[in-house]
């Protein structure tokens, strides 16, 4: 088991023509993912590599029951391809894409969410289930092994470091997924945090934050009110640059959350094993759980 | 990117919200001249600067015109700017806008932000405006009234109304301050913004004014509005933090002596906070970013060891597209083409380890691998301290 | 019993300073509508006869508990306060503007039925349960009389027509609607026939249709199918001037229905008897009530 | 408000689509200067006329450079184009289209509607482009593709590129077609469209062209395009129709003898109906709308007493907004202002009903009042015929 993606997903890529797009989809199948089709306007009956190209989503799903999507298209085109992938009917959509204009991603999250759809990013490395070999994403697919940790994360390279430190601390992990690091992401740390309440396969959860919004104040409240399998967390940015400030309005909407101090207090309210060195993660995880 | 108060102004007007009447200067002379051109008895000179604060740090002066509008005219346009937002380094005075300063009645709140939390454009507007909407946010959140915007639908007249109702009731106010949450919902998103604000929105007699406003643009975006590349001031940005965004690279100056290079926001932030941790300071904040070609990841390098305040670089990579090869290809080629003065500690991992590895070995540079993250951050916070005393 | 309306209805009149919002709104209220408020922005704090009127809906909604909203503002600008309605909760919204940008109501139809409310209308002449005492809309309040009859139709003075035959027949009525005359409104006589279908009090239905679109075809289908009180029906238009041709794309969407002569044996095929002189409408309810 | 193909082409035009070349003319020797500036081989003339089945009409011919171009260009022009559409009163010619006549590979059909039943704007494309478009749509649905637009969203990038795939498998067609429904989607909800129809849209070698297309507007909505105003032809248009509109009224001319006026479309609808089951034929449909003014009415009065084919006019009221007394007020003023020549049945009831029979009482006018619907419609077509007969 696993949540949002497993052994019977059936995923294709969009951009799959590209060079990402090329590189990642045969990395994914190596890895043991179902890739059943990739999509390219204008494409349609050449393969990448075996996989088969259509030129829409629709079709692509028509023709190999597609259910779930890995996106790799410019910036200032993805909009489109997220929107094409709900009304096809793809239930998981993984946007890799780094720096979509924050009111396109809004946009197109607003469909998602009313077709019922979850998406994942973006700006994320995408999500990996190593329990069910399936990989719909990039990262680096030899880091991980199956077990009981699910990961959350902000942050793709901070997801690989901590990964990385539970493999070798024999911590496996059931599923991990980057929640994305752009201002607008489809998934939350709640929306996870349910999911992996109901997958027995997990038995513990690692969630790696960061400063910025109040995601992981309201895992705490979560976590807090329903969630009872053990949590470790980490929280990145306690000596982050004040960076640019939001003029008021950011702080009058956030209400004076975001710091990397208040979201570890609240976190550890909750209950939560907050690790403040960020190489002792795997660590504290292995102290839990054995 | 962050326009200054006179060009947020000038793009209110356009969508019709009055503003004070004003005109901006760049030298003293000029000031008085544009101060007696507006025929108004009391003016006020703002600095141009992209920071808040610029009432307590001096920045702002409001004078009779008979006073010696030239003299604080000069003192301002020579200043260099520290407010609680700018650091200790501060800000030149790109500009100084001379306006009539209008009567005021009241001091109203508008603003408009993408909120993280559920992706909505969210308008903001408070009866209570002025330098103390933080406090009046954190004390007396029902001072503040949101809505939020459908992304879909956008924002409804009727919203735009309703908001207005609730921070005036004569009609004649109402209607303008509608027609400026409107026109300032319409900036945020026909331009991408992520801010716009203004604060206060003065009542002055029958009239609703902007007297200050904010628009920043989101970088992702602007490549739907290539015409505002030409507001952007460069003096108004660290040199060192431009050049960095030019070579694709995010960069910020920090405080300490440790240069740090870092793939991803999350691991670079961690990073600074291991090296916390140890003891040690970082010199900078460096995210090389998911792609970098071996360019970039030179790029990254040569920055930092540009910076005369570094005495050890810490790379701290974790490979995912970012592959080592690539990386240890482009910090070698750097370091050969300058030739090497600083330690440099190197703790890699991920895709194409193995081949990063035997580039920096085989390399002939003194580039010390570490494999553990914890010990590589230790030691380079040692090595710092050693050079400092020596 | 009624549907829609009745005699808890709390209604409210947008744009009641106007000539029509105000000479209806008192109409409605003599008739024995429980008028509670009224809206003209900038209006707050004045009354019109006695009725207090609010800057927004909202406010409306907040201080007198409204739930249904009869909306009189010009074509140009009446989007705006149906999208403010249903916003604001109200459930039923009645809107008589005539002429209204068709793309403009299809823009608000979609929210109001996102939002799970009711629109009648646009282009209508109301709604009127003569048993609950309860008139929206712009209807002569003396032609109807309380009974056993439903009537739906989508045409306004045709209704009245209908209404009056039926009075003098001694038919009396349950509830009488107008669909609306526009080319996008927000119900049908399936949504209607529904909500008859489950009022007690409706023991036969009058069904007034016109020709273009394909209402009464839908309507002939679904009673066919379950609806089991007697319908009486007229369709206007047999010598209907051919009117303007929506071009070919007109005929690819209907399909070819939309002629009287259909409508007609649709009807007639699902069970409804129809009735080819209007004068003869009121005779014929009275035929098979009686 | 329906447009020439000529201006919608160049609708068309603007938002990207192409076109075959061509010139607008409107004399003989004019036609023959621009098919020679052409310098086509094979040239179409068309006569711009609001009605389809113009070829079936005669109004199209497609002729060789060295064909007599000026006498067929006269011939046309002066045409009254007699279509399918027009009624046996034909329509003029306005002006004369002249175009190259291009290579046809295949021909497509695209068009947007809204939908009635479901409120959707509906993007329509078939590879069964032409004339016999509607009888696919009747025998072959599966050759149409149809997308329903969700109406906040509009319509996206993928959905026309998802039409056009269907339509063509080449990329360079396709990508041209997908233009085409995007700008054709963007014309219907910029304009207010009540159609927006390329047919066909023809690949000739590797270009797309729309042969032929009509873009009608929604009266309704003419407010928000001003500019649009400017392009009315009113020489296509029935005079009685356009002063009728003029003045508020909704009046379209029929074959009869029986004037009527009426409240309501709906009613008057149902009024035809009941004066053809009694044998007798509307000389035309009359809506006065629901809110007419006392001046409406009048006007009203003398369109049906302007017309010479009229023996009895039939005034069938149902007062709701209108009020009975405004009506009866309207059409006394017009026929004292006039005389009366004609009989006058009237069958009134409704809002202020008693008033209005009060004030046609006491007119001294022969007006006769009838208080049942059928008698009176009965009454009408009878008094028609002795009026016919002698």
């Amino acid at each position: 088991m696993a949540i949002l993606v497993n052994r019977e997903s059936r995923v294709i890529c969009q951009g799959i023509t590209g060079r990402n797009g090329t590189f990642h989809s045969i990395a994914c199948r190596d890895y043991g993912t179902n890739m059943v089709g990739g999509v390219t306007p204008g494409k349609k009956g050449t393969f990448v590599d075996g996989i088969p190209v259509f030129n829409t989503v629709e079709e692509a799903v028509l023709e190999t029951g597609a259910n779930v999507s890995l996106i790799f298209i410019p910036a200032a085109h993805a909009k489109d391809p997220i929107l094409e992938a709900v009304d096809a009917g793809i239930k998981v959509i993984v946007c890799i894409t780094e720096g979509i204009p924050p009111l396109d991603t809004a946009s197109a999250l607003y469909t998602v969410k009313q077709k019922g759809s979850v998406l994942i990013g973006p700006n994320t490395p995408g999500i990996i289930s190593p329990t069910e070999k399936c990989k719909v994403g990039i990262m680096p697919g030899y880091i991980h092994t199956p077990g009981p940790v699910g990961v959350i994360s902000r942050s793709g390279t901070l997801t690989y470091e901590v990964v990385d430190q539970l493999t070798k601390a024999g911590m496996g992990q059931s599923t991990c997924l980057g929640l994305g690091g752009d201002p607008v992401v489809g998934l939350s740390f709640v929306d996870c945090l349910k999911m992996f309440k109901d997958d027995p396969k997990t038995e513990a959860v690692v969630l790696i934050g960061e400063i910025g919004g109040s995601a992981e104040e309201q895992a705490s409240e979560y976590i807090k009110g329903e969630f009872r399998k053990p949590v470790v967390a980490y929280v990145a940015g306690k000596l982050a640059p004040p960076g640019k400030r939001m003029g008021h309005a950011g702080a009058i909407i956030s209400g004076g959350s975001g710091t990397a101090q208040g979201k570890i207090e609240a976190l550890t309210r909750a209950g939560v094993t907050v690790v403040e060195n960020l190489t002792k993660v795997g660590q504290a995880v292995r102290d839990i759980l054995l | 990117m962050n326009l200054h108060e006179f060009q947020s102004k000038s793009i209110l007007m356009e969508k019709g919200v009055s503003v004070p009447r004003g005109l901006v200067v760049y030298d003293a002379l000029e000031a008085l001249v544009a101060a007696r051109s507006l025929k108004a008895d009391k003016i006020v000179l703002k600095a141009q600067a992209h920071s808040g604060g610029r009432g307590k740090a001096g920045g702002i002066s409001v004078m009779s015109i008979d006073d010696d509008v030239r003299s604080e005219a000069g003192r301002i346009l020579r200043m260099n700017l520290v407010t609680n937002q700018t650091g200790p380094q501060g800000k030149p005075v790109s500009a100084l806008l001379v306006e009539e300063a209008p009567q005021i009645d009241e001091e109203l709140y508008l603003g408009v932000v993408l909120d993280r939390n559920d992706g909505h454009v969210t308008v903001m507007a408070s009866p209570a405006g002025g330098m103390d909407i933080e406090t009046i946010a954190k004390e007396s959140p029902e001072k503040i009234y949101l809505v939020k915007v459908d992304p879909l639908r956008g924002l409804c007249p009727f919203q735009s109304r309703g908001l207005a109702y609730k921070l005036a009731s004569k009609n004649l106010i109402a209607n303008q301050i509608a027609k400026a949450v409107t026109a300032l919902y319409e900036i945020f998103v026909s331009y991408d913004c992520t801010l716009a604000e203004i604060n206060p929105l003065v009542v002055s007699g029958e009239k609703v004014l902007a007297l200050d406003a904010k628009i920043n643009l989101d970088d992702h975006a602007l490549f739907r509005r290539p015409e505002m590349a030409g507001l952007r001031d460069r003096s108004q940005e660290d040199p060192v933090e431009l050049s960095a965004r030019q070579a694709g690279l995010s960069y910020i100056k920090l405080d300490g002596d440790i240069g740090c290079m870092v793939n991803g926001a999350g691991l670079a932030m961690a990073t600074l906070d291991l090296i916390s941790i140890h003891g040690g300071a970082p010199a900078n904040f460096l995210d090389v970013g998911g792609g970098a070609s071996e360019q970039v990841v030179a790029d990254a390098t040569n920055i930092l060891l540009d910076d005369t305040r570094v005495k050890v670089v810490f790379i701290n990579i974790f490979g995912g597209i970012l592959r080592c090869d690539v990386l240890a290809r482009g910090v070698i080629r750097a370091i050969k083409e300058r030739g090497l003065q600083l330690p440099v500690i190197a703790r890699i991992e991920g895709t194409n380890i193995e081949l990063g590895r035997k580039l920096f070995a085989d390399s002939g540079l003194q580039i010390q691998m570490i494999p553990s993250l914890d010990e590589a951050a230790e030691l380079v916070v040692v090595k710092a301290k050693e050079l400092s005393a020596s």
